[in-house]
């Protein structure tokens, strides 16, 4: 039974990962956190469920064009909402994120429905016995899209020019701007990727979990602690504090109680920070005066 | 004294409030009245601590539920009155609000935002279990009509006088944080906690009294909901109503007191008209919501009355 | 006087303060220079609380101010400035100062929350001082309603010393006070800095502006590698051989 | 300065204006051809489940009673308001539906909460509501203004123990969403499993949402009971049903009224097969014997949906159909004008044979006669639900 509600914990981090991925990248960028993250996600979901389920469409495809999709509204959020907003404005910013969260699930609710969605799972078949546990093939792939997310996040950062260009804005907006990398071209790619990330989240986790147009939130909030847990700004830091939400509250379902499994895992989330204000992985920045 | 162009203002709202009421009969434009006139205490109360001190709080519906929930069991299990009884969960919220502050103390930004939701998320499933005392999310909770003294005063009319004491009281005493040393202290500590302290200011302190006067007022406003309602469950204090206040907030302007009261009307009262819209009516809140931020970043009223930015107000002291 | 003995301070490998003692006397301008990374604002740091310094003693007209919290020290009478301006940038110049007064307030809370007549008057009291104070920093009542964030870099780094100055300390720590001024205003400066000390303040001077330097303080300690190297009078100080090494001959050759 | 007088006249002029501004626009719908019902439903959110259906069934009805002609050749005219799931929503939208919008009646809206912060505001404005609650509440005790369409939680709760007593099954393991329909259905089972000889050996909880519910299954198929049921709103029953199948979770599941939908045998596939449900008699018309009074209804609202909406109904549906068709009933016998009054003292004469069962509303009985046997079980065979008694 342990063995089982570690591994249902760890695909479930899994999960949460990918999402705050998402928010962490966005945050290295532009130094907002983007409220309409979880809806990206959910509309990843909804886009594959409405392309298979309405249209009939096979898997691949589906799921291509919802992440494109997704690309494209993480881009048109950015382009239409924030480019041009005063950058110090922060709380400005997290209201227009906030806005556009709350129009993407208008757009969902009228364009897509408001049913509760199961699009088909990525492979037929399953569940796969590991040792005495199992774990759905779905799940497979949603490990592996994280694994392949994290080994291409770390060649774009580490080994591209625009990666680069993207971690000196993320330490150095001003002194960026002086080496020649434009922050609003980071910021474009930034919230491109979120989309892609947080798109692909989607239609990964609809076939396990739903597609509903009102579901934003509630992935939104998770993808954010599991971001706030690692520290803000490291996708490492993410994967952790995804894992490590997922493994609490599923520990805690399994072995102490059900009904408070998301009160405790906030509480050891509260606990981490008191100790350490930054998250596990986060870099405290240096006061100066 | 630096602040009476707002003040004027915010008087303004307050004497407009009745004599709206006294424009109709309507008990549903006077339940909207009311109902705004409970969100905008609540408001005001998020506008000391987001817009002063600059201590974000994603868990402000806990306070609004510790208040509910404090006055009805005061005033159903102890019998209490219930003006004594709003008060009691009042202080009883702001009790929560100052102990938490301090461990809170230490995080920023983002960090204060997370732990606070999570504060704010671990309260509502408190709310939501704890059944003997709060009736959970089914039935629920209810209490006895709004009376002085015995003498009831539940007709909408007259709730609408009790709250809108409530909401004066509220103003008046956030309006007075904000014209003398305790905003100035407030707003030292949101623009540089460095500089606040080297002109020995304590920077826990504030915090704490910001998060405590915050929780207070929340939680007043949270008891008067509780006999505005009369019968409520714990739904009406999820992540939701967090959310929506912060809308508030940030939407009527961050820096003023009258914002909160601004802030909180359109919050209230836009949801009722874009009803018509039926399934557009998401997307018109959002979109609206992306306007109004996109066009006025310091809120509607700076924004209407076209001042340059935040800061406007002073220019006039 | 305030007394600095002995302190010591490690980051990680980095030996930043090394046994450094100081004397400031009140009514003085003290300076304390050296190269970049010498531990000048370490230093600071620490003596204002900060930073808690893993060693030694700092004691204010002998009251033992180590280990306190810097809202505390500046209730012992010791205000600074930053060398990184620290403004409350949304606020007017007259409330940036008015502020500096907050240690001084007698008026209860409640009194406050309710905004009693002797709050009322304690306000009046406040911008009355603070105005008097801008006027000593000559900072003009044009300036007094602008927002303080708005002002040129001279202008702010006076106004910050106005708001130190609001909490009436016996002693001040300046960081990097003439940073970005001209010569003009330098010695301007300079004079105002000259007065406040004739009024008893003591005055510590971290400063790059070695005329400045040269021209107004009384007593100079110089600093590198985390230590004091040496200390005397302007006239002492330029004639040490190791000061000449250490500082000022890279500054005069450069 | 204004005098006080010269203050309260202008006050009432500007009174005047907006009382002849009103009465202009009620003027504008004719007030008096048209009989206007007010309905709210958490068409969106949480609860857009029961909302969503209740709705459609509503509109439907409508509909039909106006292709019909109307209610004695009036025609009726619906404001519906969509809650959201919102109580303190619902609550601002009854008084809307009452002062505003004038309606002659109130239906929904869908769950306990809000309905049970509307039910003072209805006897107290003094105006018909027609709540669709689980809440045994409502109806109890009876208050005047108050009436409820569907069987309470409480029904729903002494139908499924009552198959567990007979089936054998004394230890049972309960699975609720932590939501108020989890919660609402979770204290009618534990309040009355005694009754029943049947002891609730497991509760878990969860968040209907959460995407995997593994460690719950696990800590109910670690536990004696012989049984578990779900109770709780979608997808959560979806999800439940396919970890219970991963981790070989193989003894019988039983799911609340909320999971009787094709949506369950559609989205977990095999992993529903063999699963059971509580279910209103709508889901399966055809089980309903020749001669039962209720047989028509249910077949009329089945087919009627299937033909408007081409889908199943939910059993939902029966909740605003039949709230809808009691209030028809109620103004036809009423003599004189139809006032708010009038059509609450002829409620309590109406009977009616509908989806949910058989009302015989009376001053001291606003819900469905407990005989009425509302619940039915199925079971899932071969992807369809097919009756289990």
């Amino acid at each position: 039974m342990l063995y089982q509600i570690i591994l249902s914990g760890l695909t479930v981090g899994a999960i949460y990962a990918l999402i705050a991925i998402g928010f962490t990248i966005v945050f290295s960028t532009v130094r907002i956190v983007n409220f309409a993250h979880g809806e990206f996600v959910m509309a990843g979901g909804m886009i594959y469920a409405y392309l298979s389920a309405v249209h009939g469409m096979p898997v691949f495809p589906a799921v291509a064009i919802a992440i494109g999709a997704c690309v494209v509204l993480a881009l048109l959020v950015y382009e239409l909402g924030l480019a041009s907003m005063d950058k110090d404005n922060h709380i400005a910013q997290v209201m227009i994120t906030l806005g556009v969260g709350i129009t993407l699930k208008g757009l969902a609710q009228i364009f897509i429905g408001k049913d509760t969605q199961f699009p088909p799972a990525f492979s037929a078949g399953g569940p796969l016995a590991v040792g005495g546990a199992t774990i759905p093939y779905q799940m497979l792939w949603i490990v592996g899209a994280l694994a392949v997310l994290m080994l291409g996040l770390y060649m774009l950062l580490h080994h591209t020019r625009v990666g680069k260009g993207m971690m000196a804005v993320s330490i150095n907006h001003y002194a960026a701007t002086l080496m020649g990398i434009s922050p609003r071209r980071s910021a474009v790619i930034a919230f491109m990727l979120a989309g892609l990330i947080g798109g692909a989240a989607g239609t990964l986790l609809a076939p396990v979990a739903s597609a509903h147009y009102d579901n934003g939130i509630f992935l939104g909030i998770k993808g954010f602690a599991a971001a706030i847990l690692g520290g803000l700004g490291s996708p490492l830091g993410a994967v952790v504090g995804g894992l490590i939400l997922g493994l609490t509250e599923s520990v805690t379902a399994g072995y102490i109680s059900s009904v408070y499994k998301d009160a405790v895992s906030l509480v050891l989330l509260l606990a981490i920070l008191l100790i350490r204000p930054q998250g596990l992985i986060g870099k405290r920045l240096p006061q100066k005066f | 004294m630096t602040l009476t162009s707002d003040r004027k203002l915010t008087i303004a709202l307050l004497v407009a409030l009745p004599v709206a009421a006294a424009l109709t009969d309507n008990a549903f434009y006077k339940a909207v009245l009311v109902f705004g006139m409970i969100n905008a205490v609540a408001a005001v109360g998020l506008c000391l601590m987001l817009g002063f001190a600059g201590q974000i709080s994603l868990g402000q519906a806990a306070f609004y539920g510790l208040g509910a929930y404090g006055t009805t069991l005061m005033a159903s299990r102890f019998g209490v009155e219930p003006v004594l009884a709003i008060a009691a969960g009042a202080l009883l919220s702001m009790a929560v609000g100052w102990s938490i502050s301090r461990p809170l103390s230490r995080l920023h930004d983002h960090y204060l935002a997370m732990a606070t939701l999570a504060f704010g998320i671990i309260m509502f499933i408190v709310f939501a279990n704890a059944r003997s005392l709060t009736g959970g999310l089914d039935p629920g909770t209810s209490i006895a009509k709004f009376s002085i003294m015995g003498r009831d005063l539940s007709s909408m009319n007259q709730l609408f006088w009790v709250v809108w004491v409530g909401l004066v009281l509220a103003a008046f005493v956030a309006g007075n944080i904000a014209s003398n040393q305790i905003g100035r202290s407030l707003l030292a500590v949101k623009m540089s906690a460095a500089a606040a302290a080297s002109v020995g200011i304590d920077v826990v302190r504030a915090k704490a009294f910001v998060f405590a006067i915050g929780a207070l007022l929340t939680g007043l406003s949270g008891g008067l909901y509780a006999y505005f309602a009369r019968s409520f469950n714990a739904t009406s204090f999820g992540i939701g109503y967090s959310i929506e206040l912060l809308m508030m907030v940030v939407l009527g302007s961050l820096s003023r007191v009258s914002g909160a009261i601004v802030g909180a009307f359109i919050i209230t009262v836009l949801p009722v008209v874009f009803e018509n819209f039926e399934d557009y009516k998401t997307l018109t809140f959002g979109v609206t919501m992306v306007i109004i931020m996109k066009y006025m970043p310091s809120g509607l009223v700076d924004g209407i009355l076209g001042l340059p930015g935040r800061l406007s107000r002073r220019a006039k002291a | 006087m305030l007394a600095i003995r002995n302190l010591n301070k490690r980051f990680g490998g980095l030996h930043a303060l090394r046994d450094v003692s100081i004397d400031a006397p009140p009514g003085q301008i003290t300076a304390v220079i050296g190269p970049n990374g010498a531990g000048k604002s370490t230093l600071m740091n620490v003596i204002s609380g900060f930073i808690s310094p893993d060693g030694g003693s700092i004691t204010v007209a002998g009251t033992p101010i180590t280990g306190m919290k810097p809202h505390e020290i500046c209730r012992q009478g010791l205000a600074r400035t930053f060398q990184n301006l620290q403004m409350f940038s949304d606020m007017t110049v007259l409330e940036t100062v008015i502020t500096g007064r907050t240690r001084h307030r007698r008026a209860s809370l409640v009194a406050n929350l309710l905004m009693t007549p002797r709050v009322w008057h304690d306000e009046k009291d406040a911008a009355q001082h603070a105005q008097t104070l801008l006027e000593t920093m000559q900072i003009g009542p044009s300036y007094w309603q602008r927002r303080a964030g708005d002002l040129p870099y001279g202008l702010q780094r006076r106004v910050e010393i106005a708001r130190a100055l609001a909490t009436e300390p016996a002693y001040m720590l300046l960081d990097e006070p003439a940073a970005g001024l001209n010569d003009e205003e330098s010695v301007a400066l300079g004079s105002t800095l000259r007065e406040l000390a004739g009024r008893g303040i003591g005055i510590v001077l971290i400063e790059h502006d070695i005329e400045l330097v040269m021209n107004f303080s009384r007593h100079i300690f110089v600093m590198d590698a985390g230590g004091v190297i040496a200390d005397g009078t302007p006239e002492q100080v330029r004639s040490k051989p190791e000061v000449v090494k250490a500082y000022l001959g890279d500054e005069h050759g450069a | 300065m204004v005098s006080k007088h010269g203050l309260s006249s202008q006050l009432s002029r500007a009174r005047l204006a907006l009382a002849a501004v009103a009465l202009a626009a009620t003027m504008g719908v004719h007030a008096q051809d048209v009989i206007k019902i007010g309905a709210i439903y958490a068409a969106s959110g949480p609860l857009s489940l029961m909302g969503v259906p209740e709705e459609r069934g509503l509109r439907m009805k409508v509909d039909e009673i106006n292709k019909a002609g109307g209610i004695n050749g009036k025609k009726v005219e619906l404001i519906v308001y969509d809650s959201e799931g919102n109580t303190a929503k619902a609550a601002q939208q009854a008084r809307r539906l009452i002062e505003s919008d004038k309606v002659l009646a109130i239906l929904g809206p869908s769950s306990s909460g809000e309905s049970l912060q509307i039910l003072p505001i209805a006897n107290e404005s003094r105006i018909v509501l027609i709540a669709h609650a689980g809440t045994e509440k409502m109806t109890n005790p009876v208050t005047s203004w108050v009436f409820n369409t569907p069987p309470t939680d409480r029904v729903v709760a002494a139908h499924l123990l009552s198959v567990f007593k007979k089936r054998g099954i004394t230890q049972l393991a309960l699975m609720s969403a932590a939501d108020g329909f989890g919660q609402s259905g979770a204290n009618a089972v534990k309040e009355l499993a005694p009754k029943y000889g049947v002891t609730v050996a497991r509760h878990e909880e969860f968040n209907r949402t959460d995407p995997d519910m593994t460690a719950q299954v696990l800590k109910v198929k670690d536990s004696p009971a012989q049984a578990m049921l779900v109770w709780s709103s979608f997808p959560a029953p979806t999800i439940i049903a396919k970890n219970a199948a991963a981790v070989g979770y193989n003894k019988p599941m039983y799911n609340s009224y909320a999971a009787a939908s094709k949506d369950l045998l559609v989205q977990a596939g095999p992993a529903a097969e063999g699963s059971f449900v509580s279910s209103m008699r709508l889901l399966a018309p055809d089980t309903l014997k020749a001669g039962d009074p209720l047989r028509t209804a249910v077949q009329k609202i089945y087919n009627d949906y299937r033909a408007k909406y081409n889908e199943q109904p939910a059993t939902f549906v029966a909740h605003s159909v039949d709230a809808m068709s009691i209030v028809e009933a109620a103004i036809k016998k009423i003599n004189g004008p139809v006032t708010r009054e009038n059509l609450r003292a002829s409620m309590e004469t109406v009977t009616h044979a509908g989806g949910n069962g058989i009302f015989r509303l009376s001053p001291t009985s606003h819900g469905l006669d407990p005989e009425s046997q509302s619940m039915l079980l199925m079971v899932a065979r071969g992807g369809q639900w097919v009756a289990d008694e």
